[in-house]
């Protein structure tokens, strides 16, 4: 087990927003997490990574525990988090909020291998490469959303979470970053997911949980809870149907 | 509105009890200069705690309506309350000219570019000997007299300065439950946001400019008048400082904190002057762990009481 | 102690502040006679107290000060304040609770007019500048520049000088000012060197008295320099190095005491407050500190006299004559709260780091 | 035609943001505009609201020209904006923040104000009235009093809708409305948006999801790198190859 | 007047002015991690002239040696204060962060003065020789060494913030804490760093310029009111701002003094300071965008 959380109970203001939630995810797999707003799945991401430090119960990463850490330590340590709302360096330049994401890299790697993650990411998203100097507050929103998941993946995590990632972007994009989330993982990398586009979650994970009120309330293969009705009529859009059906 | 209101009668019904109760002329005295610092904070705290805007300059519209109202009284012969008019006047005519090319700046470029005025006053005051009586300052300033009642004691000038707290209190608090406090505290989100809502952000800057410059010019006369002597020496950046700091700790953006942490850093130097060499130490420690444990400021010490604002 | 068994005096000091250099040495010298009085067994048996408030040299706090010492502590008389605009701030204070004080600031509009309850024991500026032209004139110096900073101290004395200027026939060709934070004074006296004066005055405070000798000596200016009365004190020489050197400036005897002719009257009170001094804080005497010396004992010698009431304090010292201080010799009177004249000063000029007479 | 642009062009530097494109808008139609990201919708939007001043063409708003208008005379004159990133007063409850842009039109002296008179209380009832009615359209009444901070995504983009209606728009410029909301929620998004128009408001809508844009306008520009490169119905531009290589890519390469 | 004279004029304009903007740089180092404005920059100053003094003149250690034992003293200071006054406090505003910053220049003040007393201290210059003279104008030797410090540091900071890692980690610390800590940056162990570095710099301008201003316990805090003017004149957290704008500050007052008037010297430089602002809001070489991506 790469991620295990048991128990968590996590609070903003004082108010418990996660409760008692457990939960787990193996080494090299990818698992969704589907929830209405406001159903604490941010709240329960940012308590994993340690922004959120008000909380009980445990969360174990590669069988440690990181419950009380900072999430400086926990990045260290090979969790990368795309968090909502973008969070870039909105008066830095794209160049620079890249760099910084591998700052854990720096003087573990070779900077030759920093600067490989780096073309990857312009790979990626060649516009980011055209904006290199602009500054990041300045980018359009999706394009700050590609720079948010860009600057996660020059980290090189060996978890990544991700908490609505598609929010914003034009419909290739999205469709690109599915894919490209695919081949990470198929790499390697272990994925946890937050999306609304559930249609997408769905197809690209292998396992997920559904969250509700702050409580996990189903879990499955993520095949299965696709076809599961309660789940198709509350998540997944007509959209959905149509090309689930086609 | 209630609420307030009820905590205002219990306020300013011990405020104005205590000469009666303690007759000490000290005291009173030092009560005094709690009420002139009050109208001044009181003010500033609508520039600052809701408006968002910093001022770093307020000791200099303070030292106009002292300096306009005293140099007219006592050159002039002109009967006081046409000084603290013309002083108010000369101070609203100032912060119109330092508010419209202000409305660009945010922050501390905000904080620097008022700083610069209070200082231009305070040269000023100290240059222009011919009119200011420069760095030796001048004195016999008439004293007030109100209603034919002529205010040349502590008490009686006390109760002129706390009757205008209280009023000043009001307009404060009913311009902040009015659609004006609103439209004011909506200048703390990003500019562009009240912008696209209809907000004349514009105006309503140089509206809380002008409101606070109100306030310090009229507390500004008040001084003038009760001190009787005026040297540049009173109106210094420390003071504009001071006056933020007294928001501050009192609690930003709350009447209840601006009246509080005047009181408080009116009356702590008093209690302090004892410890001469050690005064500073235990200021400035008390400031410190103000900030650490009461970021909020001391109002927050009592919940719920405290109304206006957040 | 018990209630009432004490006499009360009030001190008020600029300790800290942009004016401790005055506050602290008059605060140390009040707390050392303070002291010696009581070890002598106090005044007719009654010890005294002297309660040190400091102002910071805020006129505000000043006014609190005094309105807490009339009113709370109940004293007898003030000492102080340090400051001419503090002092000038709680005059209405204390003619209005009939208090007398002391004041140990220089400006020469406390005692003039004449304020029924209030003294002041430092020499008036005025003296300083007419000692000082009355040597220009004596030297043939016809035409001088003159640079004063911007406090209440430089101003007042600016005031002097210009106003005092056609009465000695000098001309003063050049009038520049600084502010107390500025560091380099080479602009304004630029300006006055273009217009080629025989002679400078500097009247200012620390550290302007140091570093304008400092400019005028980078800037190869070898006119004479004139400086206040507050240049007095040693630790300014050293502050302005060798650039100190050949400075003129009038000044009480307390700086030059051992230099006195053993039958200068003031020699003896000179000699005794500079050694308990000197011996007691390990520092210099000053000359603040000296005012602080003559205010205390005005006060502590009409207590004695004529016991504590405040009105005949008053009067006492009001007609107080040939009181020998460090300051001078006082002769007060109804129409002079000051009660000194020119005489009270020396023209001191420093030679190999120190104080000595300037001789003819 | 209640808006109209001509020849809109706003660079940055060597960024062509919107580069002279012209749009028609009638009376009561819901237009939607699409593109890749950074193809200068945003930047179209903060053009018409006055948020950023145009470097050529014109915009006509009821027939009148309203290039040199700040941001709040073209707010007061009839455009509502919801922007991009939610951006509440965190310090206003939420019936503070929609009686906010209430007190544009009603608003009683200064003078008034301070005095407390009357007519103050009055106005403030009436927009306290007004301000449930909205919330209550919105279906957030509940929460009348809580602050922004506690409030989830969806009911902060509610708000903000809520904050411009009270304006009492004629044209309501609404950037991505349904990013990052589940399903159910697009579809109350949706209702609302509907319902709108039905009132007889002109609406303008940004949007990535093409369901939303398929179900609620009539008409769809598209916009790449700041030109316009097509416009016309929903099901014209689903078909067109040109948006389809640059926008919608492979998902809709198919055909619906 | 003549060519000479305005020579000098500039010349003592430039020693003012890189006093002005050496006090300036330290503001920007900390701000540019935390976004405030530190108000016991000028302690530093004062703390570097003061202890240097008492290294060099009471315990008469050699020079070298006494000025890199201050600056380490000072550094200390820098960290330790950080360390207990900011380090503790959660999720601080930026208003609580400066009020703290006074709180810790008062305290440092009243440290100083039971220490060292009000009295006002002087140091030789380094080079105890007389002036240069350059085309009639002279220069002193100490002006030399401001310079050269002043250069130095800001040619360092430059490629500190410019080209490493660690700068730009520092500039992600103001920005956006929360990110910062996301991508594995110990965003409170740089805030010490950057209090160690303003620390150090301020330590460092004390000493330099304490031979020619002079120092003592209050005189740090006035001398900071025009580096403050420097810091955000020039843009904040720009690098070569403060010392573009410290020099024309300092050109500016000297030029308003021998040419117009001394009294309103300081008057007519914060005017222009103001027209300047109001022209370019974010400072000389701040650019209009970042300012309106920035909350301060
Ligand atoms: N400061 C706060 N005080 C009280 N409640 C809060 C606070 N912040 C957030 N909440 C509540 O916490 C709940 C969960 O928020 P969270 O952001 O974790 O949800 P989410 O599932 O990620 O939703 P979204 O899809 O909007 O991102 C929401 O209902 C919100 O109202
Ligand atoms: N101040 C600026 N300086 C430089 N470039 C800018 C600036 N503002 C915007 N841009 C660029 O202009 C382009 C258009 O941005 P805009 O925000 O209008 O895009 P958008 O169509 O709304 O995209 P999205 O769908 O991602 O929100 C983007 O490429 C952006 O990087
Ligand atoms: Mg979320
Ligand atoms: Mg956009």
């Amino acid at each position: 087990m790469l991620l295990e959380v048991k128990n968590l109970t996590a609070y903003r203001d004082s108010i418990p927003i996660v409760r008692s939630v457990s939960f787990h995810v193996n080494e090299g797999e990818s698992v969704a997490i589907l929830g209405a707003n406001g159903a604490g799945k941010t709240t329960l991401i940012e308590s994993i990574i340690g922004i959120i430090s008000e909380k009980t119960g445990e969360v174990r990463f590669k069988g440690k525990d990181i419950t009380r850490l900072n999430s400086e330590e926990i990045v260290k340590r090979g969790i990368s988090l795309v968090p909502q709302g973008r969070e870039i360096f909105s008066t830095l330049s794209v160049k620079d909020n890249l760099l910084l994401g591998a700052y854990t890299r720096f003087g573990r790697e070779s900077m030759a291998s920093i600067k490989e993650t780096l073309e990857e990411v312009y790979g990626l998203f060649p516009i980011l490469k055209e904006r290199e100097k602009q500054l990041a507050g300045t980018l359009s929103g999706g394009e700050q959303q590609m720079l948010a998941i860009g600057r996660a993946l020059m980290a090189k995590p060996t978890l990544l979470l991700l908490d609505e990632p598609s929010l914003g972007l034009a419909p290739q994009i999205r469709a690109k970053i599915f894919s490209s989330l695919e081949e990470l993982h198929k790499k390697g990398i272990t994925l946890l997911l937050v999306e609304q586009n559930t249609f997408y979650a769905l197809r690209i994970t292998e396992r997920a949980y559904v969250m509700e009120t702050g409580r996990l309330v189903m879990e499955g293969k993520s095949e299965e809870i696709a076809k599961d009705p309660e789940v198709i009529r509350a998540y997944l859009g007509r959209e959905y149907r149509e090309k689930w059906e086609r | 509105m209630r609420k307030e209101l009820k905590g205002l009668v219990i306020f300013f019904g011990l405020i104005f009890l205590f000469p009666l109760l303690v007759k000490s002329p000290y005291y009173i005295g030092v009560l005094v200069f709690w009420g002139i610092y009050s109208i001044i904070t009181l003010g500033l705290t609508i520039l600052m705690g809701y408006a968002g805007q910093i001022s770093l300059g307020q000791a200099g519209f303070f030292a106009v309506g002292a300096y306009t109202s005293g140099i007219l009284t006592t050159r002039f012969g002109l009967p006081p309350w046409l000084g603290i008019l013309a002083g108010l006047g000369l101070s609203l005519l100032l912060s119109l000219f330092l508010a419209l090319p202000s409305l660009k700046l945010k922050g501390h470029y905000l904080a620097m570019a008022t700083l610069g005025f209070g200082e231009i006053v305070h040269v000023v005051l100290n240059a222009w000997v011919g009119v200011t009586g420069g760095p030796s300052g001048f004195g016999e300033i008439p004293a007030l007299s109100f209603l034919g009642w002529k205010l040349d004691s502590e008490m009686s000038f006390f109760y002129f300065t706390w009757g205008w707290v209280f009023l000043f209190f009001l307009f404060s608090l009913s311009l902040l439950k009015s659609p004006y406090g609103r439209a004011l505290r909506s200048l703390h989100a990003e500019e562009r946001i009240p912008l696209s809502l209809g907000v004349n952000v514009y105006f309503y800057k140089v509206f809380a400019f002008l409101w606070a410059a109100f306030y310090a010019s009229f507390a500004g006369s008040l001084y003038a008048h009760f001190m009787t002597f005026l040297s540049p020496s009173s109106f210094t950046l420390i003071l504009s400082i001071l006056l933020v700091l007294m928001i501050v700790v009192g609690g930003l953006g709350n009447l209840w904190g601006a009246l509080l942490g005047a009181g408080i850093l009116t009356f702590l130097p008093e209690i302090l002057r004892t410890f001469e060499d050690f005064e500073m130490l235990i200021y400035g420690t008390f400031l410190i762990l103000v900030m650490i444990f009461l970021p909020k400021g001391l109002v927050s010490l009592r919940r719920g009481k405290v109304a206006t604002g957040d | 102690l018990i209630f009432g068994a004490e006499y009360r005096i009030g001190a008020v000091f600029a300790v800290t502040g942009p004016a401790s250099w005055l506050g602290d040495p008059e605060k140390k010298t009040v707390e050392m006679l303070e002291e010696e009085i009581n070890s002598q067994g106090g005044i007719n048996g009654i010890p005294i107290r002297v309660i040190v408030e400091d102002t910071k040299g805020d006129e505000t706090q000043t006014v609190n000060a005094v309105r807490k010492l009339i009113t709370r502590d109940r004293v007898l008389a003030i000492i102080g304040p340090s400051r001419s605009g503090t002092t000038l701030a709680v005059i209405p204070i204390v003619e209005k609770y009939k208090v007398p004080l002391v004041s140990c600031a220089a400006a020469e509009a406390i005692v003039k007019p004449v304020k029924k309850w209030v003294f002041k024991t430092p020499q008036t500026d005025r003296f300083a500048v007419e000692k000082i032209y009355q040597y220009m004139k004596k030297k043939g110096i016809k035409r001088i520049g003159i640079i004063t900073g911007t406090t209440g101290f430089g101003a007042q004395g600016r005031k002097h000088l210009l106003a005092l200027a056609p009465k000695y026939g000098i001309e003063i060709v050049a009038d520049e000012t600084y502010a107390p934070q500025d560091t380099d004074m080479t602009p304004q006296l630029l300006r006055i060197k273009a217009k080629n004066p025989q002679a400078i005055v500097n009247w200012s405070i620390v550290p302007g008295q140091a570093i304008v000798p400092r400019n005028m000596k980078e800037l190869g200016m070898n006119i004479p320099l004139f400086q206040s009365h507050g240049f007095g004190n040693i630790k300014y020489v050293k502050a302005a190095g060798e650039a100190a050197e050949g400075i003129i400036f009038p000044a009480g005897r307390l700086l030059v005491a051992d230099l006195l002719p053993d039958t200068h009257p003031q020699k003896k009170v000179l000699m005794e407050y500079k050694r308990k001094y000197e011996s007691r804080y390990q520092e210099p005497v000053s000359t603040f500190g000296g005012h602080a010396y003559d205010a205390f004992w005005l006060i502590v010698n009409a207590l004695k006299a004529v016991g504590p009431d405040r009105a005949k304090i008053r009067d006492y010292i009001e007609n107080t004559k040939n009181f020998v201080g460090t300051g001078g010799i006082f002769n007060f009177s109804p129409e002079d709260h000051n009660g000194l004249d020119i005489e009270a000063f020396e023209m001191l000029t420093v030679k190999n780091g120190k104080f000595t007479l300037l001789g003819d | 035609m209640l808006l109209e642009t001509k020849n809109l062009t706003r660079y940055f530097g060597g960024v062509k943001a919107v580069d002279g494109v012209d749009i028609e808008v009638k009376e009561g139609t819901i237009k939607g505009i699409i593109g890749p990201n950074g193809a200068g919708k945003t930047t179209f939007f903060h053009l018409l609201s006055g948020h950023l001043p145009p470097q050529k063409g014109w915009i006509k708003f009821k027939g009148e020209i309203i290039n040199h208008l700040p941001p709040f005379e073209r707010a007061r004159k009839g455009i509502g904006r919801v922007f991009q990133q939610p951006s509440p007063f965190e310090n206003l409850t939420l019936m503070e923040n929609i009686l906010i842009s209430l007190d544009i039109s009603n608003s009683p002296s200064l003078f008034t104000s301070l005095l407390r008179l009357p007519s103050l209380g009055k106005s403030e009832k009436e927009k306290e009235k007004q301000a449930i009615e909205i919330l209550h359209f919105l279906n957030l009444e509940k929460k009348l009093h809580h602050f922004p901070s506690s409030l989830t995504h969806f009911e902060r983009r509610k708000m903000e809708i809520g904050r411009v209606l009270a304006l009492n728009p004629s044209l309501l410029l609404l950037d991505e409305p349904t990013a990052g909301l589940s399903y159910r929620e697009k579809e109350e998004i949706k209702e609302i948006i509907w319902e709108l128009k039905e009132k007889g408001l002109t609406i303008l809508v940004v949007e990535h999801d093409m369901e939303l844009i398929t179900d609620i306008c009539e008409e769809v520009v598209v916009l790449n790198f700041g030109k316009k490169i097509a416009e016309g119905s929903p099901w014209e531009i689903k078909n067109n190859p040109l948006v389809k290589e640059v926008y919608l890519g492979e998902e809709y390469a198919s055909g619906s | 007047m003549n060519w000479q004279n305005f020579l000098q004029l500039v010349l003592s304009g430039i020693t003012i002015g890189s006093i002005y903007a050496f006090i300036g740089i330290g503001f920007n180092i900390i701000y540019n991690t935390t976004s405030i404005i530190n108000f016991a920059q000028g302690e530093f100053v004062m703390l570097g002239g003061l202890i240097l003094y008492s290294f060099h003149q009471s315990f008469h250690i050699p020079l070298i040696p006494a000025i890199l034992l201050t600056l380490i003293l000072v550094t200390l200071i820098g960290i330790g204060m950080e360390r207990l006054t900011l380090h503790p406090v959660k999720n601080p505003t930026v208003l609580n962060m400066i009020i703290i910053t006074i709180g810790c220049s008062i305290f440092l003040k009243g440290v100083a003065l039971s220490i060292w007393g009000r009295e006002v201290y002087h140091l030789p210059f380094f080079f105890p020789r007389p002036p240069f003279r350059i085309g009639g104008a002279s220069i002193t030797t100490q002006s030399l060494v401001v310079w050269v410090a002043l250069i130095i540091s800001s040619a360092f900071l430059y490629f500190f913030y410019r080209f490493t890692l660690l700068g730009k980690a520092m500039r992600a610390c103001s920005v956006n804490p929360v990110a910062a800590r996301l991508m594995g940056i110990k965003v409170k162990s740089l805030i010490t760093l950057s209090f160690a570095l303003a620390a150090f710099l301020g330590g460092l301008a004390g000493v330099t310029i304490t031979p020619i201003s002079l120092m003592d316990y209050q005189r740090g805090s006035l001398l900071a009111l025009k580096g403050f003017a420097a810091a955000v004149l020039g843009g904040l957290g720009k690098e070569f701002g403060a010392i573009l704008a410290g020099m024309a500050l300092g050109i500016t007052e000297s030029l308003v003094a021998g040419y117009i008037s001394s009294g309103y010297k300081d008057a007519v430089s914060l005017l222009i300071l103001l027209f300047i602002l109001f022209v370019r809001p974010g400072g000389i070489m701040g650019s209009k965008e970042e300012i309106s991506l920035r909350e301060l």
